[in-house]
């Protein structure tokens, strides 16, 4: 039987989701036994020529993590699209757009300006990072840093998804599994059970049957007790809106659930969704009451799109820029 | 027109790099340009969130390195809530960062560095990686570094929650304990660490310091940078890897400054080129004098070297004897790879 | 507490009394009053008549100057003591505020004397403010000589009850008689309080006028008054002034003290007749003395 | 599927879209009775209707600013007036919520919007209906940036398709 | 829950149907257009337009397109759903269709009624019917569950409205429970004289029915009493009374009065309710003669055994069925019904809000309810018609529309003031021959020989002034108006100001919703209009029905009307609640919510949202199940569920989606 050919690439992303590979530690063995891996910035030396010179679909699955936000990313995950019959989706940024994801916050020029001209630690030379550079010796050429951040899905279509920041090893395994038995689920599915955090939280059972939140702490306001519901306690954990999968390592690490790894396939629109939920744990009536509560969530938005901004219906509106808008549209 | 060679993407290390080198008409290299093609702007999302959220968002700078941003964030939320962590608390940050160099380092001399010396540069790229050091060092080492680094990531996930992207940091604390029918773990652990370095100094000996083309090779001008370098240290001037000041040493070695870090902006300050992402830290003092070595310009090294020559020694003894060995008094920074 | 004021001709004229009075009556209260400065005329209802657009735009300057002055009670309060002016400057300010076409032709006005208008003003009667500013508590306690024996109608005229009724019930205000109560007077029924008391027609048509305003008096009487109690110059006027003519016009004698209720309030706070205007009184002092 | 309706966005004449949900109970009962009222109001604003306020998930505000709604109207009963007790202090939270979440998403205050209409106030269905036509008119369409899809003719689909067809990954 | 037929294809078939409702919607909606527009949507296979939808014909085309076309999905775009909804339900039904694959766009309410451009309007009825095309193919076949009626009835309120419909559910031998506040059933009519146009004796005629009430063995009379709690649903409600104490026991007391005369107050000195002040009871009373139940009562804050505590307690000993309990409590019943009839009536308009009328100023001003009980001869002056200063009048005027047709007040006519103005005039005239004056500003006589009673009056010599009184004054102008009453007043007629010095004032107050109204309403969960009077569910079609299913008004708890019409809507109501009953069941509305318990994580979020308690953990605690015997279908838990595992019938997400995107998608 002829080995698959595998590629594993980063994007806009940390290495999080290379590191998450090399932990499979001996498991590792046995994949290079069955997959030879033909791209792997990380780990091997193969470079994009070496890419652009296999033919088309040569590769039979990418593991592609990282969102995109450069024009540089952007021609890659393009590239390794052309070259395989599968893309996997790997980590929350090819995902949802992870925390990167979270530049869609603000405007691309709003980053630079800050990046490069406001930040406290700069000597003030004014420069800028630019997409041709014209030195003595030629010219220097960088990608472009895009409007915003995208999904994977977003740039090119996706086959699977891996979902997690970075995704288990469990899901890792029970992935490569399906890829090598090819018994893949349908096309453009998130490779993890469907079905929220609770599930298969260790503290499910200390579950009151109601909640009635009355106030809103944040981790280090107050101790967690290690043994009850998180949510219960008045922490803002949002493991009912979150896939599980991940067998809750923040959890069993006495922290909330973030939401790292994402909603299950019935949620449109993460936030949104996060936000019905949230909302529906207190009782106030009063609106200045309701207010004061939700005082003490602070920053909503970052909270409930920490993961997943891009992926949000909204994707993105920037800030005071509606007029900016209207003449675009008009 | 010169002709220009790009190698793109750089590989065997974390993160976005790419080096554009330009010939002269000789075909020598005129100038060499490392670029950085990568802006994901985490100093500006990062505002207006929680800040106790920092340590889990900064983590995700660098996947490879989590902890570090994780525990440098941590330390900056106990300075902005003016909390002084108990001992328990600082010593499980420290367990924890220690059982992070521990698997960084050899990852990165097994997975990352390392190959260009076990199997050699000159090794086809196919083999320049993990496999072909295992392939060299024999399978049993292979599984001894598989081994170990599994043991040290379990023992993360643990504390952290994840061993990637932990979630233990708190303003004045961490979220998690240690029970105490856990703890011969973490000593079984330790000393494994310690058979594990001691181990991969051995082939490190074996493999380098017995090729004198390797040991001629680092030590060349090629390889060699006088530059200023910066670490963490203790009072003693000891590498320190979790608490310390900040200590910056002159080319020649002796002590340039030392300053506790929350006051890095008296000393460090960025410098932008058009050509990278990268932003180029340089002494402030002495100023952004371009891309040159020597005590007049304000460049500083960092990371693993730096910090062994920015500090007197260890601070275990039995890694004194191991150190000089490294260090012949001639040179002073030999394998600035490592 | 700290009013405009704004007096309008009738207070400077005719009116005297009750701006002496009123002045003073504030003064006992510790409520300070202060002029409006540079005010014109109010916009006068015979002037409303023949062009409606030119008062309003009289009133709306004096609206524009009050509104410009800072004042402890933002919005504005502007008194206006005078009925005619009280109603003016109040149709003036809803006309201006709710009638598009006729707010934009003041606004035009008013920028052609570079001065603008928000409708920020608050136009309020001195009854009003008393009443409900001040209230009846506080006042009791400024009384000095009770009331007793005097038999007060209460004279509103048609002015502040017609059309708007801000402060006091349309069809049967009281806010006078409660004033009057807290000076330890009796106040008669007498459902004449808010008829017509001949307004101008006096000057005109001199036979309807003085029917007009001989009918109050000779009810006041009939009522069982001592006194009538006024809050408008030109009712006052036409209640006092011609009470001698009347004997010959309708050979009947309607005599009857007739004075401001602010000057009726001094009298209850031992404020000397001179600071109130008795002295201006077609009925000597002296009478309205002996009622009380 | 209209990010925002090319033609609706010349200024002048700009028609705001508007989607409201509202309660079967009071509010859409008052729509019916200004219907019957024959209270004239702008027809910028389409009713759906759900059984209580409390069935509004935010998710249907932000697919619906998705789909080129400009904004979004919610109608609920008056608080203590609820057919299910409670339904509309509940739709109350979420909306308090969900507007501290669209105000960072840079959405406008008065694009979403939340409206206690008895079944007997008629008028104030045409009230609230016009002034928030107005209100939205005058702040211009939402013009959310459009979701990125992948570019595919740059992927020269033909050779994908070719590829994607072939199925599984694993030989023999 | 789906059930299958043939009829019901995966792939969707849909018909659509655009109503003109005559020129309702047509003048408006340019329907071709959107019949046209509808056939280029999606799935849609035919679209046509029809006068009248709702008509036998436009049904009839509905079911003939189903057969012939094999549709298997139904959208009509007409009226308010909440109108016809089940009309077309059952149509697509007896087609064989499941009637919940069908789907309403109003385009009427929301489209043709309150808009002026017609483009505009088209456009907007384009795209409603778009929305219910994209949704209906979402819909799925359900069956609608059906709960059974008890049979007992909740009557609140025993004027006479009340009572018929006790007597009519009574008869048909179904169980009433009728609820009074006062001490005695009875109402306003009790205190009537003679009613209009006949003259025949109010008392001669409400009597027998209140005694009817009192002895009918199906029928549970609760005076004194109020409804505390309403719980449950058509069909099924749980309702509390509370009965406050007589502090005399019901069922031993016979009325023999002993007692009140026992009383240690010799003479009776508080005001007695029942003569509106115009007379005396003392602590311990019978409302009056008649009072059914019989019984007397204590004010407990008038009695000195029960204020002070002490007291000779003679009438405790003189009754010798020692029905006198000082101890007694308040206490509550709780009771089952199927349906409810609300007949909680009406109060007279305070004519202190119109001072210029000087009622409660001048003491010879009187209400119309004052003079009712004047003229009846069980009255404060025994039928007599006199001042307060015990003269005869001479002259008496009565001024119509007091607080009615009158925008500071209200500005709706309390359609019963002229006829029983006319009345009082007669009767007034009848007993002493006074001038009489009717000053009004229409008169309003329609109904069976009301008309014809006008005519009579004229006959009778009585005047009628056409004009809004401004005032009632005693200043007199002339002698002839001294120590009389001057009513000012434009002829409108004539043209000209008159004066009218009379010795008596009737002031014919208008109709108004009860104070506590608001409270009511919300007890029940029903609505009401600005002027507090509730609100039927359709003015024409469901005159006696309320929004909220199981709950009937009748009499002038709904608005101002007179005996005829009371008792007819009376009647109504009862029948409308007898015909629940003899169905047994009720049909409920298929939109409950439910769980998927694959997808239920068990976070539990939805369970305290539940007003109902629907929710709760599985045995196992690992999923959350509803139970949809109690959910009323307001899908606030699905609007929460963050797995999306909670749906509800009718209204799940996906076609909800669906809504708005064809509303948006499209125009």
């Amino acid at each position: 039987m002829v080995n698959i050919k595998a590629a594993f690439n980063w994007l806009a992303s940390c290495g999080g989701c290379e590191e998450a590979i090399v932990d499979l530690h001996e498991e590792l063995l046995n994949v290079v036994e069955a997959v030879d891996i033909v791209y792997w910035p990380c780990a091997l030396d193969f470079k994009k020529e070496d890419v652009e010179r296999m033919t088309d679909g040569e590769i039979d699955v990418s593991f592609i993590n990282g969102a995109v936000r450069t024009s540089d990313e952007e021609e890659t995950a393009v590239l390794l699209r052309r070259k395989s019959k599968y893309v996997i989706a790997f980590g929350s940024c090819a995902h949802l757009g992870g925390i990167p994801g979270m530049g869609n916050f603000i405007s691309a020029k709003e980053i630079l300006r800050n990046s490069y001209l406001e930040s406290p630690s700069l000597n003030q030379n004014e420069m800028t990072p630019q997409v041709e550079t014209r030195q003595p010796e030629g010219i220097v050429t960088l990608p472009r840093f895009c409007d915003s951040v995208r999904t994977l899905d977003q740039t090119i279509p996706v086959d699977y998804y891996l979902p997690g920041c970075p995704p288990p090893t469990r899901l890792i395994k029970e992935a490569l599994r399906a890829l090598l038995g090819g018994e893949l689920p349908a096309r453009g599915s998130v490779l993890a059970p469907d079905i929220a955090q609770c599930h298969e939280c260790p503290r499910k059972v200390t579950k009151p049957d109601e909640f009635h939140i009355t106030e809103w702490k944040r981790p280090h306001e107050a101790v967690i007790d290690p043994e009850r519901c998180i949510l219960a306690q008045g922490f803002l954990c949002l493991g009912p809106v979150t896939r599980c999968g991940c067998d809750s390592p923040c959890i069993k690490a006495n922290m909330p659930c973030t939401g790292c790894i994402g909603p299950i396939s019935q949620i449109k629109d993460y936030g949104a969704k996060a936000v019905a939920a949230i909302a529906s744990l207190f009782d106030n009536r009063e609106e200045h009451e309701i207010e004061a509560t939700l005082d003490q969530i602070i920053d909503p938005a970052g909270t409930v799109y920490r993961y997943c901004l891009p992926a949000s219906q909204l994707f993105q509106r920037l800030p005071g820029e509606n007029k900016r808008h209207n003449e675009v549209c008009a | 027109m010169n002709r220009k060679i790009v190698i793109d993407p750089i590989t065997r290390l974390e993160g976005h790099g790419k080096i554009d080198i330009f010939l002269n008409n000789e075909g020598d290299v005129d100038r060499a340009y490392f670029q950085v093609p990568e802006l994901r702007g985490f100093e500006k999302f990062a505002q207006g969130r929680p800040s106790e959220d920092m340590p889990q968002i900064t983590s995700r700078i660098c996947g490879v390195c989590p902890t570090a941003h994780h525990m440098a964030a941590t330390k900056a939320l106990d300075d902005l809530y003016q909390v002084k962590p108990p001992s328990a608390t600082k010593k499980l940050r420290e367990l924890m960062y220690c059982l992070f160099f521990i698997e960084d380092h050899a990852l990165h001399f097994y997975f990352l560095g390392g190959p260009d010396f076990v199997v050699g540069p000159d090794a086809p790229k196919t083999q320049r990686n993990i496999l072909g050091v295992i392939g060299q060092a024999g399978l049993e080492v292979g599984k001894k570094v598989i081994g170990l680094r599994k043991e040290v990531r379990e023992l993360m996930a643990y504390l952290g929650g994840k061993a990637i992207h932990p979630v233990m940091g708190l303003p004045g604390g961490v979220s998690k304990g240690i029970v105490e029918e856990d703890q011969p773990r973490f000593i079984d652990a330790a000393d494994h660490a310690v058979e594990f370095s001691q181990m991969s100094l051995e082939i490190f000996h074996d493999v380098v310091l017995k090729n004198p083309r390797y040991v001629e090779w680092v030590t060349s001008e090629t390889y060699t940078h006088k530059t200023y370098y910066m670490g963490m240290v203790d009072e003693n001037n000891n590498v320190n890897f979790y608490e310390g000041r900040l200590r910056i040493v002159k080319p020649n070695g002796s002590e340039y400054c030392k300053f506790p870090p929350e006051k890095y902006l008296d000393y460090i300050a960025e410098h932008v080129e058009p050509w990278s992402y990268i932003k180029f830290c340089y002494l402030k003092e002495i100023g952004w004098k371009g891309f040159q070595e020597g005590m007049d310009s304000g460049v500083f090294a960092v990371a693993p070297l730096a910090r062994l020559n920015a500090a007197r020694g260890m601070a275990a003894r039995s890694l004194r004897k191991r150190m000089t060995a490294c260090f012949n008094s001639s040179v002073r920074n030999p394998f600035i790879t490592l | 507490m700290r009013y405009l004021y704004y007096p309008g001709c009738s207070l400077k004229g005719t009116g005297r009394a009750y701006e002496e009075s009123m002045l003073a009556v504030f003064q006992a209260l510790d409520v300070l009053v202060e002029e409006l400065p540079d005010w014109n005329c109010c916009g006068a209802t015979a002037y409303m008549a023949v062009d409606e657009l030119k008062a309003f735009a009289l009133a709306a300057r004096n609206l524009a100057l009050a509104e410009r002055m800072d004042t402890d009670t933002p919005p504005a309060d502007l008194i206006a003591p005078c009925n005619a002016c009280y109603l003016v400057l109040n149709k003036a300010q809803r006309y201006i505020t709710e009638n598009e076409s006729i707010g934009n032709k003041i606004h035009t006005a008013l920028a052609a004397g570079d001065m603008t208008y928000s409708g920020g003003v608050h136009v309020r009667h001195p009854l009003d403010i008393l009443l409900h500013d001040i209230g009846v508590e506080r006042i009791k306690t400024a009384v000095k000589k009770p009331l007793e024996g005097m038999r007060v109608a209460c004279y509103y005229g048609c002015q502040i009850v017609r059309p708007y009724a801000t402060f006091d019930d349309q069809y049967n205000p009281t806010s006078m008689n409660q004033l009057m109560w807290a000076l330890g007077a009796e106040t008669v029924d007498w459902p004449l309080k808010t008829r017509c008391c001949g307004g101008s027609l006096t000057g005109t048509i001199e036979e309807l006028g003085h029917r007009l305003s001989f009918i109050l008096v000779k009810e006041a009487i009939n009522r069982g008054a001592n006194i009538i109690a006024t809050s408008c110059p030109l009712c006052h006027f036409n209640l006092e002034c011609y009470q001698k003519q009347w004997q010959t016009r309708y050979h009947d004698d309607a005599h009857m003290a007739v004075a401001y209720f602010t000057q009726i309030m001094g009298m209850a706070f031992g404020i000397e007749e001179k600071r109130l205007g008795m002295r201006r009184l077609f009925v000597p002092p002296a009478y309205i003395a002996a009622v009380s | 599927m209209s990010e925002t309706d090319v033609n609706n966005n010349d200024l002048h004449l700009f028609e705001p879209r508007i989607v409201a949900f509202f309660c079967n109970w009071c509010t859409y009962t008052a729509a019916d009775l200004a219907g019957v009222s024959r209270l004239r109001y702008a027809p910028n604003v389409r009713v759906i209707r759900v059984m209580c306020s409390g069935r509004l998930d935010p998710q249907f505000v932000v697919s619906a600013l998705r789909q080129g709604a400009d904004g979004v109207l919610i109608g609920g009963c008056h608080p203590g007036d609820c057919h299910y007790q409670e339904g509309n202090f509940k739709a109350l939270r979420r909306y308090k919520l969900l507007k501290r979440l669209l105000r960072t998403m840079g959405i406008e205050e008065e694009r979403v919007r939340l409206e206690w209409i008895a079944a007997s106030e008629g008028d104030k269905v045409q009230r609230v209906m016009n002034e928030m036509t107005e209100q939205i008119r005058a702040l211009g369409p939402l013009c959310l940036t459009p979701i990125p899809q992948p570019d595919f003719e740059s992927l020269q689909e033909e050779v994908l398709t070719v590829v994607r067809e072939e199925g599984g990954v694993c030989h023999g | 829950m789906p059930i299958s037929s043939e009829n019901n294809g995966k792939i969707p078939r849909i018909g659509v149907y655009i109503c003109h409702c005559g020129l309702n919607i047509a003048s408006v909606v340019n329907t071709q257009q959107v019949a046209e527009f509808a056939r280029g949507l999606p799935h849609v296979v035919i679209a046509r337009e029809n006068k009248f939808m709702c008509s036998d014909p436009g049904q009839d085309m509905i079911q003939d397109d189903i057969c012939e076309h094999k549709l298997n999905r139904i959208v009509v775009a007409s009226c308010s759903p909440l109108l016809h909804e089940r009309t077309f339900r059952k149509t697509a039904q007896d087609a064989g269709l499941n009637p919940f694959y069908f789907q309403m766009a109003n385009i009427r309410e929301h489209v043709s009624w309150v808009t002026l451009d017609n483009a505009l309007g088209t456009d907007k009825a384009k795209a409603l019917v778009a929305a219910a095309v994209q949704r209906v193919q979402s819909h799925e076949a359900l069956d609608s569950q059906q709960s059974p009626v008890n049979p007992a009835v909740l009557i609140v309120g025993g004027g006479i409205a009340g009572i018929f419909a006790a007597l009519v559910i009574a008869d048909a031998g179904r169980k009433v429970y009728l609820v009074e506040r006062e001490p005695t059933i009875g109402g306003h009519m009790a205190m009537f004289d003679k009613t209009f146009p006949t003259l025949d004796c109010s008392a001669c005629i409400l009597t027998p029915k209140m005694s009817d009430v009192k002895n009918h063995p199906n029928i549970v009379l609760w005076t004194y009493s109020e409804v505390e709690e309403v719980k449950g649903y058509a069909g099924q409600f749980k309702i509390k009374v509370k009965r406050k104490p007589r502090y005399v026991k019901e069922d031993d007391c016979v009325g023999c009065m002993l007692c009140v005369e026992a009383c240690v107050f010799k003479k009776p000195r508080f005001a007695d309710e029942f003569n509106l002040g115009f007379s005396f009871r003392k602590p311990i009373y019978m409302p009056f003669p008649q009072a059914t139940p019989p019984i007397v009562l204590i004010d407990p804050n008038q009695c000195i055994q029960l204020t002070k505590g002490k007291c000779k307690r003679s009438c405790m000993n003189v009754c010798e069925k020692n029905a006198i309990d000082f101890s007694m409590k308040e206490t509550f019943e709780e009771i089952e019904v199927g349906a409810i009839i609300l007949a909680t009536g009406y109060q007279t308009f305070d004519p202190r809000r119109i001072p210029q009328y000087g009622y409660g100023k001048y003491e010879d001003v009187y209400t119309s309810l004052e003079m009712e009980r004047f003229t009846n001869a069980a009255g404060p002056t025994q039928g007599k018609i006199v001042r307060r200063n015990g003269e005869t009048p001479k002259s008496v005027g009565i001024i119509h529309c007091v607080g009615s047709r009158d925008k500071k007040n209200h500005s709706y006519c309390s359609r019963v003031c002229c006829m029983y103005s006319l009345k009082l005039a007669h009767l007034i005239k009848e007993r002493t021959g006074a001038e009489i004056y009717n000053f009004y500003i229409d008169m309003r006589t329609p109904g069976k020989g009301y008309d014809e009673f006008y005519d009579r009056l004229l006959d009778e010599k009585i005047h009628f002034i056409r004009g809004r009184v401004a005032e009632v004054t005693d200043w007199a102008r002339r002698p002839e108006e001294e120590g009389k009453l001057v009513l000012r007043v434009e002829d409108t007629l004539v043209g000209i100001a008159r004066r009218i010095p009379v010795d008596m004032v009737v002031l014919s107050v208008g109709l108004e919703a009860r104070e506590d109204a608001d409270e009511i309403r919300r007890q029940f969960n029903i609505s009401c209009s600005h002027d507090g009077w509730f609100t039927e569910r359709h003015p024409k079609l469901a005159p006696v029905s309320t929004t909220t299913d199981g709950i009937f008004l009748a009499g002038t708890c709904q608005g101002p009307k007179d005996i005829p019409d009371t008792v007819a809507q009376a009647g109504a109501a009862a029948c409308e609640a007898l015909s629940m009953i003899d169905k047994g069941f009720v049909q409920l509305e298929p939109n409950t919510a439910h769980i998927e318990e694959n997808r239920c994580s068990g976070c539990r979020v939805c369970i305290a949202l539940c007003p109902f308690s629907a929710i709760t953990p599985s045995e196992n605690g690992l999923t959350s199940t509803v139970n949809e015997a109690l959910c009323k279908g307001c899908g606030t838990c699905v609007a929460a569920c963050p797995s999306g595992a909670a749906q509800q019938r009718l209204f799940t997400d996906e076609q909800i989606y669906q809504e708005i995107e064809g509303l948006l998608s499209y125009v």
